[in-house]
């Protein structure tokens, strides 16, 4: 519990700009520095930044630690999962071209982009539960 | 040649000793584990450096610019690595919480000394 | 000439940027060598925009902006740290 | 044979998708005690799929897959050959049977609020393990190798809940290893820019135009040294008995049947079938460490294992003795023109795999009987516990190679081969491996049939059957090998002739 105001206040307002920012670098991916890495890092960054800032009970409300377990399956699902869907349109694992048949090189973006949101959720949801871990909060 | 033009090599040797000799001599288990570390970071610029190449930018294709490219795989490889390397130190961080958990401390002269201890206790 | 004129912005930025590594490390309080990692951390974020000047790449502001919040929040994590000994 | 009709296209990579996806949900699917179900489905279905691959390898060749579609070389491929259909297919099916045996282990290993996480690293280890065997890119085999290693530590760290110093074993286990994965990623790296490829065929074929210079000398020496950290050849062993008698017993049964083996699989392909060129298959230096690292390793294990005072240890060190073996068919394999070192070697792996995972089950039930397998406290056991006894005694059988044992056949196929190839006095040491085995085997033997029995209040009556039934069926298989050879020797020297003429 941070009894600074001025730090606070400037944190408070930092932590949406933080996400938003982390949103812009996943979805900048393919045509500036950026990926579902860096950004997975950042939206970890911003709720470390907010348990520092406030108590991580509070955290804890934002963000249940079984929120955190869900994200980091469903990240690596839907990696997984839109490479089983181009197994199933017909293609090799992963190749994306074949998910919209009509526009291939539409779809490789597509498929690019899911698999990226996938890596970000992932990343995200690790960092956040590793540095719980190392703070000896959650087992 | 320019010997400069190795300088690279030489960074990364070093580093990379640099780390080892961290992991071996260190007491501490948490600085082990950093001089693991280390060793990973050492290897991650001879990665880099495979893919450099003189008055090339970075591999991102911009409209109506022609210029020289860096080699981009050994990056693409280097980022799966820094995952790993990371992912490496978390379990290792993980495991010397465990010990400090059960042991009460993280020197590894103590850890061995109380468990020759507990050996002789329960022998 | 206008290369020029970045590549001495940089080299100053640098020499600023030793400056502060200096005090880090030999600083006497916790204080000073957290707030000179801080002032090294604001000169690496002008280090990367002058780069992507000199390299007409605007990618470079993007990871300067990223690098200033990581630095932010790093700073915050040190001091949390030297005030309570804990990160909660 | 073809059941999945029209996925049967995809099955090197189901192989892979489906561990990983089983690891993947089953926190969300299968909490608290439904773990073992799920990730038993999923082994059952891991080890369909690779019993179909090897089925599908021998009738139709080596499968290659492209992952994404993209164009080979340059994108990263999954290869599986017989070799690699093989060893998949003990990881799959051992791994299959030790699930089965952890249902009951687990459950007085692990706190109970770990089930969930626990089975999602089981999957995770099983799908790194499968991952290495298949893939055809040395980038993505440093990958899976990682992935497997590092749930390994984490299961391996597991058995703090039995014994605390499983953390120090788990611990030492990560810094050796990474270190070992460390100089395989140097090793890629350098082959790497030698050659500006990461496909292994490729590889190959680029290697072989180019004069083995000093950047190609050192990935050879700093892959020697990483994958014998991996596979714990003998003076890299350090950390392996360690962390196989302080991990939990059913990962203790995982371990030591499928992961060196799969750090012997990776040196074959890498000596075999990416370093080989044309001026000899392994270099001479390179035969002469591996022999003789090999050659100290059966000396040296069995001669430790015999003045060991647990059977977890004694079975820890009697594995480094096995590992030379395979290792000693592997190294001189290239020089015996008919084959049997190399088929010797494959088919060690296989009966040591059933063997080892099966004594190691066995050292885990008398675990959960009396808290320990320290041999002052197995006195008398032979007559309380019969049919846990008489497993270890059948696989220590298999371990000296009594004939009739699966561990006979190999031994059999190693000696001619050492024969053949003019090395009489690796033989000799081969021989002298086996006396030590039979003298650690009757150590065993003595404490539990002729001590009279200890008196410490503990109930001493009979293994559950899920205990039970896995390690003989573990024990039993090697049995079955070893009076009915045939099938497994014709696709053991298979896949060694492939290995060898592949290297041409």
């Amino acid at each position: 519990m941070s009894e600074s105001v001025v730090l606070r206040t400037v944190g408070g307002m930092l932590f949406p700009y933080i996400l938003v920012y982390g949103l812009y670098v996943q979805m900048h991916g393919e045509i500036g520095p950026g990926g579902g890495f860096q950004a997975g890092i950042l939206i970890a960054a911003a709720f470390i930044l907010h348990s520092l800032l406030f108590s991580p009970q509070g955290t804890d409300r934002l963000l249940p630690s079984r929120l955190v377990d869900i994200a980091m399956c469903s990240g690596v699902l839907l990696y997984i999962g839109t490479g089983v869907l181009c197994l199933l349109m017909g293609g090799y694992f992963l190749d994306y071209s074949v998910l919209i048949p009509s526009d291939p090189a539409y779809a490789e973006a597509l498929g690019m982009t899911l698999v990226e949101i996938g890596v970000g959720l992932t990343v995200a949801s690790v960092i956040l539960t590793m540095v719980r871990k190392i703070r000896g909060e959650a087992t | 040649m320019n010997p400069l033009d190795l300088f690279n090599h030489w960074a990364f040797v070093i580093i990379m000793m640099v780390g080892l000799y961290a992991i071996i001599s260190r007491n501490n288990l948490v600085k082990k584990v950093l001089g693991l570390g280390l060793f990973q970071t050492g290897i991650f610029l001879m990665y880099i450096t495979l893919g450099f190449k003189h008055g090339a930018g970075a591999p991102i294709l911009q409209q109506g610019v022609e210029a020289t490219y860096a080699n981009p795989l050994p990056h693409v490889l280097i980022l799966t690595a820094i995952v790993v390397s990371l992912s490496t130190m978390a379990v290792a961080l993980a495991i010397v919480i465990g010990i400090r958990e059960e042991y009460g401390t993280v020197e590894a002269d103590e850890v061995a000394r109380l468990d020759s201890e507990a050996q002789e206790a329960g022998s | 000439m206008n290369i020029d004129g970045h590549l001495i912005a940089a080299l100053l930025v640098l020499i600023g940027a030793i400056l502060s590594m200096i005090r880090a490390a030999a600083g006497p309080t916790s204080y000073d060598r957290v707030l000179a990692v801080n002032v090294f951390g604001t000169k690496a974020v002008m280090l990367l925009a002058i780069i992507g000047f000199i390299g007409d790449r605007s990618g470079f502001l993007d990871i300067a902006i990223l690098y200033g919040l990581v630095n932010f929040i790093a700073t915050v994590a040190l001091l949390r740290f030297v005030e309570t000994k804990r990160l909660t | 044979m073809n059941f999945l009709g029209a996925w049967s296209h995809h099955l090197p990579v189901l192989l892979v998708l489906i561990p990983l996806i089983g690891a993947v949900l089953s926190p969300i699917v299968a909490r608290g005690s439904r773990g073992w179900a799920w990730a038993f489905l999923t082994m059952v279905a891991t080890a369909t799929v690779a019993l179909e691959l090897l089925l599908r390898i021998r009738s139709s060749g080596p499968i290659s897959y492209p992952l994404g579609g993209w164009n080979l070389p340059f994108g990263i491929e999954l290869y599986v050959d017989l070799l690699s259909a093989i060893i998949a297919l003990v990881v799959a099916g051992v791994g299959l049977v030790v699930t089965f045996y952890a249902r009951t282990s687990v459950r007085f290993e692990i706190p109970d609020d770990r089930f969930g996480f626990f089975w999602s690293l089981w999957l995770l280890a099983i799908t790194g393990l499968i991952g290495i065997v298949i893939t055809g890119d040395a980038f993505n085999l440093y990958v899976m190798l990682e992935i497997s290693s590092l749930t390994i530590y984490g299961l391996i760290a597991m058995g703090r809940m039995r014994d605390r110093r499983a953390l120090t074993a788990a611990f030492n286990y990560l810094i050796l290893g990474s270190i070992g994965a460390a100089f395989i990623l140097i090793a890629i790296g350098l082959l790497y820019s030698e050659t500006g490829t990461l496909n292994m065929a490729d590889l190959h074929r680029r290697l072989g135009a180019i004069e083995a210079n000093a950047t190609i000398r050192s990935a050879r020496a700093f892959l020697l040294a990483g994958l014998g950290l991996k596979m714990a050849l003998f003076p890299l062993h350090l950390w392996m008995p360690a962390a196989y008698s302080r991990a939990p017993s059913a990962v203790a049964g995982l371990l030591a049947a499928t992961a060196t083996k799969v750090g012997i699989y990776m040196a074959m392909r890498f000596f075999y079938t990416v370093l080989a060129t044309d001026e000899g298959i392994l270099t001479a230096p390179n035969v002469l460490i591996l022999s003789g690292c090999a050659g100290a390793a059966i000396v040296f294990g069995s001669a430790t294992a015999a003045r060991q005072r647990s059977l977890s240890l004694l079975l820890a060190f009697s594995s480094v003795a096995q590992i030379g073996y395979i290792v000693l068919g592997m190294a001189i394999g290239h020089s015996d023109p008919t084959g049997y070192a190399m088929t010797g070697s494959i088919l060690h792996i296989i009966s040591h795999a059933l063997m080892k995972g099966g004594l190691f089950l066995c050292a885990g039930i008398f675990i959960w009987r009396l808290g320990t397998n320290d041999f002052d406290q197995l006195a008398g056991i032979g007559r309380r516990m019969p049919w846990t006894s008489a497993a270890v005694v059948a696989g220590g059988l298999g371990l000296i190679g009594v004939p009739g044992t699966a561990g006979f056949i190999s031994k059999l196929f190693l000696l001619r081969g050492l024969f053949e190839s003019g090395h009489p006095l690796l033989a000799v040491l081969v021989l002298t491996g086996s006396v030590l085995a039979a003298i650690y085997t009757w150590r065993f033997v003595e404490i539990a049939y002729l001590k009279p029995p200890v008196e410490n209040g503990l109930d001493h009556s009979e293994a559950p059957l899920g205990m039970l039934i896995p390690a003989w069926i573990l024990i039993g298989a090697s049995l079955v090998i070893g009076f009915y050879p045939g099938p497994i020797i014709e696709i053991a020297s298979e896949a060694a002739s492939t290995l060898l003429g592949g290297s041409g």
